[in-house]
């Protein structure tokens, strides 16, 4: 893409302390290590890696919960985009129900209650989760919780979506369903898309770019731009422009 | 409970006499009594307790004692509510409580107490009693007066000018202020109306079963205060084995709590009661509409155990 | 299921009754230690006729309330800024615990001589011991929120006063609730030893005046006062838990 | 770090040291209403040399630790039972709050008849005032323990002792070490207030002889014995809580 | 299987009562309603179904954990087998390191603390977690927390296995190593398995049967026996007779 990038990652580090919470001579564990990209306006990129290389980690320093140990993380448009994030757990307040977890971003930018609660009423819809407004989060299956978490994500409408294995409890048909919704929801506003995965179908079918994250400490091994033709509908899978690309994304893993 | 004694001669009754205060000077006779051995030469022995005077007299009250140190009033206030209670011997012929006041308030009489601020623990027990009945003897009363409830402050109160007046006991707290310097005025209750004041009481259930014990008990004390209004310095040197912290404190002022002590102690007759002072002392509270009726005081006191 | 532990409350409440009239019919202790239920309502009735009750309940309400609102306040906010910052709870703590190791009473002079006897020193006293246990369930309470949802909030770029009183004020709530009814019954004991110590009205004030006079069934009937007003406090904070607890399970294991 | 938090305490306290002496020697007050903290110092030596104030600590401490034993453990298995139990709880709930009304003054006849005027009476009152904080604690604590580890530990049929020993325990330990907290803290309050009720030994025993002869500096020192007494239990507990309670995040935020 | 079957599960119905904790005329919330199946011993069954269809319902059910509001579920060989369960969520407990949570169910029955530690860390080795044993849970990363939970599951040996989506959030090849294992396991000792999963491929990879649950309430929809040649290699995926099963299980689950 020819844009300015909105989000430049350089020489990115993130140690950990070790357990006894010292920094020890062995340098606590390292997450992260020198990893560098940029990420341009309007992109669907995507992260892949083995359990335990970093990703979530990395969402975090971009979303700036996590002070990284060395290196930068800037966005160039403005200082701090508008970020929805959805977290590996569902991460939901347990004493709000369904609808109010969904408004809350919208609290917090200070609108009003009606509209708000209107706002959040369609997501519901979007997640599919009719009728389950007023439920609490404990009554709510895993998936459900996914969703709302995701509904919570997208309803006030940010510049930057953070998704960290969105789609993980979700069955074929509803995670299909969610991913042709998140490809509209990005066409048709100006977004861009850091999404976690470990499916390399879903990073094929969504992404403009993935790349590979390694094993402990983690940097990225592969950068692979997915140029398939939008919108991507379920048969693009069986083409060979596709096999190509999971070939190598499977390998690059391996 | 206690232990009657045996046929043996060497066992002693054992006797749990509480004093309603802490350990202190005040209490030199009963010390006395207990290191020179006049209570053992009576077959007793005791053990003191220092637990709240009104708990003690519920404790008489139900025989779960048999005897007690208490203020005269407290014995007709439980009789009234049915206490089978005995004042057996007077301890303290003056009613030891004083009003006291800086110099400079120019209180001399207890007339110039009218429209004065007063401080005492609270309304009730002997520091409440004792103003109120100063106040009647000079035809005042509490409405004349502002009462100030200040809990068992009045020392503090009356240096930091809180208070213009404070009901104190007279034997200790005049002591200790003129020891730090103030220049008082004290109206001594007892200079102006004779009422019945601290002594031993027991109950009529003990009276009717071991009236020798009772007896004994009397003459012990009877004879200790004697000893201790004729020999100060020796009552002070026995009363450190008992008092914790004497031998520490302030010398002079302890042995003037002390002196002035006695004073309010010296009778023609140790542990006599006057039927007057009770006759007083009835009318105050009635007064005062701590009692609603009179009593039959016969009951409340006795000097047949004196020996 | 509602009225039936209502029921059991009640007939737990009439069991008690019966067995202190047993206690003051068969017992050895005589009335003035132990009246019995009967005495002791005539007097309550007595003193609600000449208005005594009314008018030193409501003292010692007034005290309550004031010293219970104090105290809680002070607590959270302090206890909140504590559980925010090790480096507070190392400089306050000592100061905390040890002001909650005075015996009141001892210190009641000093008290005396700074605020008066009057209503203030009550107030004080009741709010220093309602303190406490606000305090510690305060801090126990934030720093027991989950890290997962202040991450959450941090995504927002969240205000403060919205990381406050969207998450922490809410997470925090079960266990500073149950600060609160620690507190709340505190709060009782609190205004009445200000009282015992030296006061001419309130409850505190009624025990000793019944005490004095060897009425031991007024005694009683303030002491009943008392537990009827810590319970309703009681009852109030456990309303509030309802109110706002209701996310919680409340499955019988 | 742990030595800059550390030198702060110590810092913080040389400064409320310093305020003492600057008030005590500028202040209007005369010395046997406030002492200065070398009058205090001089009479702790004392004390300590005669044998006296470790007599009474030891006294006191005595009485503390078995009322703040007795107290926790009845506090403990009781809450345990209420947290488990809505019916319980109506069923209790009247007695514990009203419990916690009575000022303990005003029954101690009651209790010196029932237990005699020795130590037991102390030890009781401190237990009273142990136990309250710590059981609303320990239901809080035990009420919050997950569902879903409940669930876990049904999977496995779990023993009810195993669920006790392996699930609710250490789940509720922070929210219980809270209450401990709490309780260490007034148990030293509870014990003081005994003595200073009736008793022939112990601090409050020491403070009430202090007072009648107006050697204010014995009754400042027996007060800070007592915060001394207070700050070490309550160190105590905290020790537990670093031992235990390691997997507890300690950001700070 | 001409074996006595080992669990028989007869018009099992679960409703959840409403909101307001009473049950409303509408009945509540019928999550489950007059399922019945049976299964026989060594038998690996998976469940397939949208979210909300009452997977997780069936499976805590089956546990035990939760009282059905109708209908029977039986274990004929034993009053009720040892389980193994893993949960949707990792639901570790955060008081114990990683070994210890592992050794729980070991220590529940009984075992010497050395044995047990002994056999913990084989787990903790066989789930690829080694060098972590010491570290709370809060430290681990999301895939590496349900390996925990994996790893417990297996430990104490157990006759029944119930895996509630047990490999969502792990990647691909840690995933395809887990089916490995767990294969491995289910086949040298005699063990029963039933696991939930939003992943077609997954069930025919492993499953010997397949049900398929409707959406609300949850009924079996279809009963699929897989008649795959066992031990399953990768490479099963492209034969016909797996696109043809894989197609049916799309259809039913649409
Ligand atoms: N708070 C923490 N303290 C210490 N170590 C941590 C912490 N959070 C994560 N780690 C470690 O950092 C490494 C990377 O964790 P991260 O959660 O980023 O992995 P991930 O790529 O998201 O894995 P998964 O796919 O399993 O979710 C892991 O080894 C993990 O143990
Ligand atoms: N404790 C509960 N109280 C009330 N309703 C509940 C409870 N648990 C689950 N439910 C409801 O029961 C239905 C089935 O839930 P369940 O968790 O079994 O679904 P699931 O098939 O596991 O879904 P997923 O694939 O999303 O995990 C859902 O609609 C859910 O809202
Ligand atoms: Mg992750
Ligand atoms: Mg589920």
């Amino acid at each position: 893409m020819p844009t300015k990038p909105i989000l430049t990652v350089k020489d990115l580090s993130v140690v950990f302390p070790d357990n006894n919470g010292a920094s020890s001579p062995k340098g606590g564990l390292h997450a992260l290590e020198y990893i560098s990209f940029e990420v341009c306006p309007r992109e669907f990129v995507c992260f892949l890696g083995p359990s335990g290389s970093g990703k979530t980690t990395l969402l975090r320093a971009l979303a700036r919960i996590l002070k990284p140990t060395s290196g930068k993380v800037n966005f160039i448009q403005r200082q701090q985009p508008k970020i929805g994030m959805v977290f590996q757990q569902p991460n939901l307040m347990p004493w709000r129900t369904v609808l109010d977890n969904i408004k809350l971003p919208l609290e917090l930018e200070g609108m009003g209650d009606v509209k708000a609660r209107a706002k959040a009423q369609e997501m519901v819809e979007l997640v599919g989760l009719k009728g389950f407004e007023d439920n609490w989060p404990r009554d709510l299956s895993g998936g459900m919780a996914q969703r709302v978490g995701l509904a919570r994500a997208l309803v006030h409408d940010p510049d930057l979506l953070l998704l960290d294995e969105p789609f993980a409890s979700l069955d074929a048909m509803t995670r299909e369903r969610m991913w042709t919704e998140l490809s509209r929801i990005w066409q048709a506003k100006q977004k861009t898309v850091i999404m976690v995965t470990h499916s390399i179908n879903e990073s094929l079918f969504l992404a403009d770019r993935v790349l590979v994250l390694t094993q402990r400490p983690g940097k990225v091994k592969l950068d692979l731009k997915v140029d398939l033709p939008r919108p991507r509908k379920d048969d693009i899978r069986y083409t060979p422009a596709f096999g190509k690309l999971a070939l190598k994304l499977r390998k690059a893993i391996e | 409970g206690i232990f009657a004694a045996g046929g043996e001669e060497s066992e002693l009754t054992r006797v749990k006499l509480p004093l309603g205060y802490i350990p202190n000077v005040q209490f030199a006779p009963l010390y006395v009594a207990v290191e020179k051995g006049f209570l053992s030469d009576a077959g007793i022995e005791v053990e003191f307790d220092y637990s709240f005077e009104t708990d003690a007299m519920a404790l008489v009250g139900a025989d779960e004692l048999q005897f007690a140190v208490v203020s005269g009033e407290q014995v007709l206030l439980a009789r009234a509510q049915g206490l089978p209670v005995v004042y057996v011997a007077a301890w303290y012929q003056q009613y030891p409580v004083a009003v006291v006041s800086k110099v400079g308030q120019g209180i001399e009489t207890p007339a110039d107490l009218k429209g004065k601020k007063i401080g005492l623990p609270g309304l009730f027990g002997a520091n409440y009693i004792g103003l109120d009945a100063l106040l009647f003897s000079a035809g005042l009363g509490e409405s004349d007066v502002t009462l100030d409830s200040i809990g068992f402050t009045q020392v503090e109160s009356l240096a930091a000018d809180r208070d213009q007046a404070v009901s104190v006991y007279a034997a200790n707290e005049p002591v200790q202020l003129r020891a730090q310097g103030y220049e008082l005025n004290e109206l001594l209750v007892a200079d102006h109306v004779q009422l019945a004041s601290n002594g031993l009481i027991t109950n009529e259930k003990t009276i009717v079963e071991d009236p020798d014990l009772v007896k004994r008990m009397v003459a012990a004390l009877v004879r200790a205060l004697e000893y201790s209004i004729a020999n100060p310095d020796e009552a002070y040197e026995l009363s450190k084995l008992h008092v914790e912290n004497l031998a520490e404190a302030d010398e002079t002022v302890q042995r003037e709590v002390l002196a002035r002590s006695i004073e309010l102690w010296k009778a023609d007759r140790l542990g006599y009661s006057d039927a007057r002072a009770w006759g007083n002392m009835q009318d105050t509270l009635v007064k005062m509409g701590l009692l609603s009726k009179p009593l039959d005081l016969s009951k409340a006191f006795t000097n047949e155990f004196l020996p | 299921m509602k009225n039936k532990t209502s029921l059991l409350g009640l007939s737990s409440i009439l069991l008690g009754l019966l067995a202190w009239d047993l206690l003051a019919r068969f017992g050895s202790l005589p009335a003035f230690i132990l009246p019995s239920p009967v005495d002791v309502w005539v007097r309550f009735l007595k003193a609600v006729t000449d208005g005594s009750l009314f008018f030193h309940a409501g003292v010692t309400l007034l005290e309550i309330v004031m010293g219970l609102g104090v105290g809680t306040l002070l607590a959270t906010v302090l206890g909140y800024l504590v559980a925010r910052s090790r480096t507070l709870e190392r400089a306050l703590s000592p100061y905390l615990v040890a002001s909650q190791a005075v015996p009141l009473v001892a210190i009641a002079p000093l008290l005396v001589i700074w605020f008066g006897p009057g209503m203030f020193s009550k107030v004080f006293i009741c709010s220093l011991i309602v303190f406490f246990p606000v305090l510690v369930n305060t801090i126990v309470g934030v720093r027991a929120v989950p890290a997962a949802l202040h991450d959450l909030m941090r995504s927002y770029h969240a205000a403060r006063r919205d990381i406050l009183f969207k998450l922490e004020v809410p997470s925090a709530l079960p266990i500073f609730l149950g600060g609160l009814r620690i507190g709340a019954t505190l709060s009782v004991i609190g205004a009445v030893v200000g009282e015992l110590v030296g006061a001419d009205s309130g409850l505190g004030f009624l025990i000793n005046v019944g005490r004095g006079q060897y009425d031991t069934a007024l005694v009683f009937v303030a002491l009943f006062t008392l537990m009827a007003l810590a319970l309703s406090l009681y009852g109030l904070v456990i309303l509030v838990e309802r109110r706002f607890l209701a996310w919680q399970e409340s499955v019988e294991r």
